[in-house]
């Protein structure tokens, strides 16, 4: 959890020392992010999880292992940037070898694809799943019923955990003001869904929902509709200020306060693992200012697989 | 010999036999139906869908990402223009992901006017199709060419729309497929589903091959010398016909069948072009950015000094549908006359 | 009720008399349908209802006070057509007088705009509310649960009947294949509307039900979901033969029954009405068939409002 | 002088004091935010919506139906590609109806590169929009033109598009905006909304006017003899900036802004190009099925015989996405050396 804050606020920094066109990343909602990293069956091909993220999921990805250094270069948008080649935002993740597909900015596309991976792992077996995470406002997009109604078909129900995580926010707009629903989890029962609301705030219910969760949809191979209530800590994105908020709970500190009343943690431990965690995270920041940009000529590669890139009209 | 009906399901067939298809799906696409033109009858990997283009879409999207070969219908182009994000998503991924993630993918759908469609079942897509990068399109005017071109869209690993001119589903072609029986009792025989109750039927495929037409090759369906027509779908034997008759006034065009409209084949084209220094193309989209005039702009781009003529378009009308009455659909997309008009006008052209 | 029937299944038989190039219409929703325009308050502008139908509507028309004569000339296309001078296909009504839209042949577009008139409604005040219908298959679009968000939210909702003619069928697909909801209706719920699901095979089941959704509607201005189960008696359309359905419950017939056993409805009574609604629609079709056809340069007609119609490239 | 946003956001207070609008909505329009790019701040017929473009459309057509004048907002126009669909329907609608039903509509949203948007915030959406029947579409290039022409969109009883150039949302016009303040600071202090806490604040308008800039109408922003230049919205300043640089060299350009790419100004362009017998058009979507390509085959049509040299379109390179790294975005849109050098080209060719 602190590493990812750490990483998201070294982002963050970036930007605002001009390092970095953009940030958009997620702060604030590690005590559910990192849970769900953990407990990901990580690997490539239908025998594991497919992972449909939005850009909120940094602390999912270094939970699964993920380096750093991937998010440094992508802020840079260095050639070396492994997700992205310098061409897509801070926070657009995309990992083939852990079935990571690549995370767009368009809200919502992501809840229409999540039944085809689901649908192939229904028919190979097993217990891999797929996991499609979004945001609250992004619910309203037809996208969201989509993946109601294509993952709850009467025997044929697809193995897909659908999560949403709730900050009540969509950029400037409150949730209330957009939306008649009290728990967006309501809106999978119709579609005979299971359902939960839980506290994305808790590390620890977290993991035991999510564990939950992870057991019904890997076993049963039916979805799950999970909202998971978590704060936005450095609002929006660079677009927004990117500055803390400090009406909002923040995960690491209500945690860190609880096992210090536990006795489990002190504030100079607190803070070590902190400053470990800065140290190793800004000396590779500081390489990956260093590295080169990606070519103009570049612009031609990967528009098909498997041929060469060229401009069409050989110019 | 087969339709393009029939041509369309053997190639099906075939690729979910040898091809590795694993899922053709889209409304009414699986059993009893098989699909709105019978396309997809008697096969094995065929399921219905939700009524959710959106949903048809992204789960081809998914699939592909997951190791599986789709084959998705949007049952009419008309009713594609909800998911044109979703396509240009599936167009950028390879891109974006700088090469990490590829969809081998087709979506097939019906285009084009000429079955009385009236507004919402006459639309062209090629406009639409060709403004999207990542993606291949092909376009068939006749069965061997829908068949091979459909396998060659089958063994793709990038996105490729494969467009099939519902005008003419029903037309049988010239060309046997091969391992097909040419007689049309036999093959119906073996391969179209009975009227009524269907439970007990399953198909009798005959043993297909490959033609292997490949994607990015023109055709060129008759040689002349006084100008050059190119076409597609629809519209395609159109041109044939007008060319075949303007030729006994001593008038010789040649014809080209475009078949893939991206990547297209400019070698053929140009080489044409600059033979007879006049063109024509046709198509039955709108004419306002209309795929048509940026081969236009090609020819003047590259052509230029070497063409005797402007080279001119003769497409669809810039109207917000075509309606339903006969006289509103031949007034709105090229006919037969309208093309023996353009041509005979072209040929007549002098500074 | 009988004269929608008798008039469906006049257009039915022109269409395989060579008379029409395609057909769709509503023979078997004729129980809901009819109650359905005589609770409608007609007339145009937002203080009475805007109408949002599918192609399945005649029998609201007709019971609207509209006259058969339009539906057979859209059938016939001929440029007397007043729903769309002889450009669209059968039962695709439009009448501004009455605020009903125009029908459109893409599935479930009409909930994407309702939420629009309503919203003008909710403002200028008044009684006046905005119906939608469309069938069970398309709710599966993202356009119903947009519907659905717009209509309901907190302090903003919509004075909006949406309507669900649920005939289990799309086409060749059955509901259950492809859709997990046991009642439609439900979807609502999550979204705090109010719900119900019908018997729409029943008159006056329909009517009482349908006239308690509107006074809701009318006085609290805020939606109502409504489920009705109908029968799709003549199939899809002429694509799928246009022939009798046996195995559906024919409404007509099964109330016509009701009343004879009640001893109000005699069947030579029965008969004769049909005879009479034959006759006269009978009529109406030959003089259809005599009328004009629009003609070629009408294509650039109505391209924009208020500019005469011509060709942009004056060719 | 106002920048763009300031322009819209005057223009938008115009409409709603004196045009008849009655809703100006879309994501995060509403306050407090009042836009991504602050148009719609201080106005009062502002609301946000709920993520959902197919709602925003389909709400603007309901609005319209029902005698209402909507504003809708699409945040980015990267965002309106599940809608096109529902665009169509609003384009068809009056042409379906026979004339019965009109959609006084207005899609306002921000379009191309420019401001490092990566591969979703540099999207342009010229050519879909031209290639759809039933609307109007127009494209400022300057704060008074972007003013006027929303004006013009929002006295319209047809559906337009108002596409607003990112890239130009605070650069400052130098033409006036009648009746506003020239002077940047008084401007500011009266319409533009603090930093901070807002709910005190209400926006001081000044009494505007309307300079009446009728849609369909070009303008030539440069006079030049030796060729034509034709643009709009982003790259025109950079084709004026090019023009003027050659002017010195004694490469004397005329340059035209087309500001209403539908219907456009043919008259205005057919004019220079029999002046000059050469034209280049720029824009910066992508070149394929592109717009310019539509402008190049009139070109050809009508005007062939009097051309000099074949008439040019630079655009932009049909890549599936702008990527973030500047050196990408520079060389996938044409930047001004791309301008200047294709003036220069195309000056200097002979047969
Ligand atoms: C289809 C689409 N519309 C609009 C946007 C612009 N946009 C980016 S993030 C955002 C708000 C998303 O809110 P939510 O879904 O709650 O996710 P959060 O950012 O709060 O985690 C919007 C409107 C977009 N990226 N995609
Ligand atoms: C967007 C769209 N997709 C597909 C179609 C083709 N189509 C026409 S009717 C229909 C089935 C509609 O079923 P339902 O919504 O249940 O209405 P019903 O016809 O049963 O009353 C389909 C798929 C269409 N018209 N529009
Ligand atoms: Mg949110
Ligand atoms: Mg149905």
């Amino acid at each position: 959890m602190v590493k990812a804050r750490v990483l998201e606020e070294r982002l963050i920094a970036l930007h605002k020392t001009g390092h970095g066109y953009f940030w958009i990343g997620g702060p604030g909602e590690e005590a559910f992010n990192v849970p769900l990293g953990l407990l990901i069956k990580k690997g490539q091909g239908p025998a594991f999880d497919y992972c449909h993220f939005h850009y909120r999921q940094s602390g999912t990805l270094l939970a699964m292992g993920e380096d750093p250094m991937g998010s440094l270069r992508q802020m840079k948008n260095t050639a070396s940037d492994p997700y992205s080649g310098g061409r897509n935002f801070a926070g657009h993740f995309s990992k083939k070898a852990w079935n990571v597909v690549p995370v767009s900015s368009p809200i919502e596309v992501q809840y229409s694809m999540a039944p085809g991976t689901a649908h192939v792992q229904k028919r190979h077996g097993g217990d891999g799943v797929t996991i499609v995470t979004g945001g609250d406002a992004g619910t309203a997009e037809g996208d969201f019923a989509t993946c109601l109604v294509w993952s709850s078909r009467k025997g044929q129900e697809l193995p897909v955990l659908i999560i949403v995580t709730n900050n009540r926010w969509g950029i400037s707009t409150p949730f209330e003001q957009v939306q008649g629903v009290e728990r967006i989890a309501d809106r999978g029962r119709a579609f005979g869904i299971r359902t939960k609301t839980i506290n994305g705030n808790d590390p620890v219910e977290s993991y035991q929902e999510l564990k939950a969760a992870f057991e019904y949809v890997r076993k049963e191979r039916k979805p799950f509709l999970m909202e998971a209530n978590v704060s936005r800590l450095y609002g929006h994105s660079s677009a927004s200020g990117a500055n803390f908020h400090t009406d909002e709970v923040d995960c690491i500190e209500q945690f860190e306060g609880k096992l210090a009343t536990m006795g489990l943690l002190t504030k100079d431990g607190a803070k070590a693992v902190r400053d470990r965690h800065n140290e190793q995270i800004s000396e590779l920041a500081k390489q990956a200012k260093e590295e080169a940009m990606p070519s103009a000529e570049s612009i031609w590669d990967h528009v098909f697989h498997g041929e060469p890139g060229r401009d069409p009209f050989q110019r | 010999m087969a339709n393009m009906a029939q041509a369309v399901r053997m190639a099906l067939h075939y690729a979910e036999a040898h091809l590795g298809v694993t899922d053709i799906f889209g409304e009414d696409v699986g059993p009893p139906l098989g699909g709105i033109f019978t396309c997809t009858q008697g096969l094995t990997t065929t399921w219905g869908t939700p009524l959710d283009e959106r949903g048809i879409i992204g789960a081809a999207m998914g699939i592909a990402m997951a190791g599986g070969r789709p084959v998705a219908e949007i049952q009419f182009c008309d009713y594609i223009y909800n998911t044109i994000d979703l396509l240009k998503l599936a167009g950028s991924t390879h891109w974006s992901s700088n090469g990490e993630w590829n969809l081998p993918m087709v979506v097939m759908t019906p285009v084009g006017s000429g079955i009385r469609g009236s507004l919402y079942h006459s639309h062209s897509f090629d406009a639409s199709a060709t403004h999207l990068p990542g993606w291949k399109t092909v376009m068939p005017s006749n069965p061997l060419d829908a068949y091979g071109l459909l396998l060659s869209a089958c063994k793709e690993t990038n996105p490729v729309f494969f467009l099939v001119p519902k005008a003419l589903m029903r037309v049988r072609g010239e060309d046997n497929i091969p391992g097909a029986p040419a007689d049309e009792r036999a093959l119906s025989k073996l391969i179209d589903a009975p009227l009524g109750d269907r439970s007990a039927w399953s198909a009798k495929w005959p043993s297909l091959e490959d033609p292997e037409i490949p994607i990015g090759k023109a055709k060129i369906v008759r040689e002349g010398s006084r100008l050059t027509v190119v076409s597609y779908g629809r519209t395609l034997p159109l041109c044939v016909q007008a060319a075949n008759a303007l030729a006994e006034d001593g008038l010789d065009a040649e014809v080209i069948d475009l078949r893939t409209l991206w990547p297209y084949d400019w070698k053929c084209l140009s080489e044409s072009i600059e033979k007879t220094g006049r063109v024509l193309y046709v198509n039955e989209d709108t004419e306002v950015t209309n795929f048509g005039e940026h081969l236009v702009r090609r020819t003047v781009e590259e052509l230029f000094y070497k063409l005797h003529a402007p080279p001119k378009l003769l497409a669809g009308k810039f109207v917000p549908g075509i309606g339903l009455a006969d006289v509103l659909e031949m007034a709105s997309v090229p006919q037969l006359d309208d093309i023996s008009h353009a041509i005979r006008t072209l040929a007549a052209l002098e500074p």
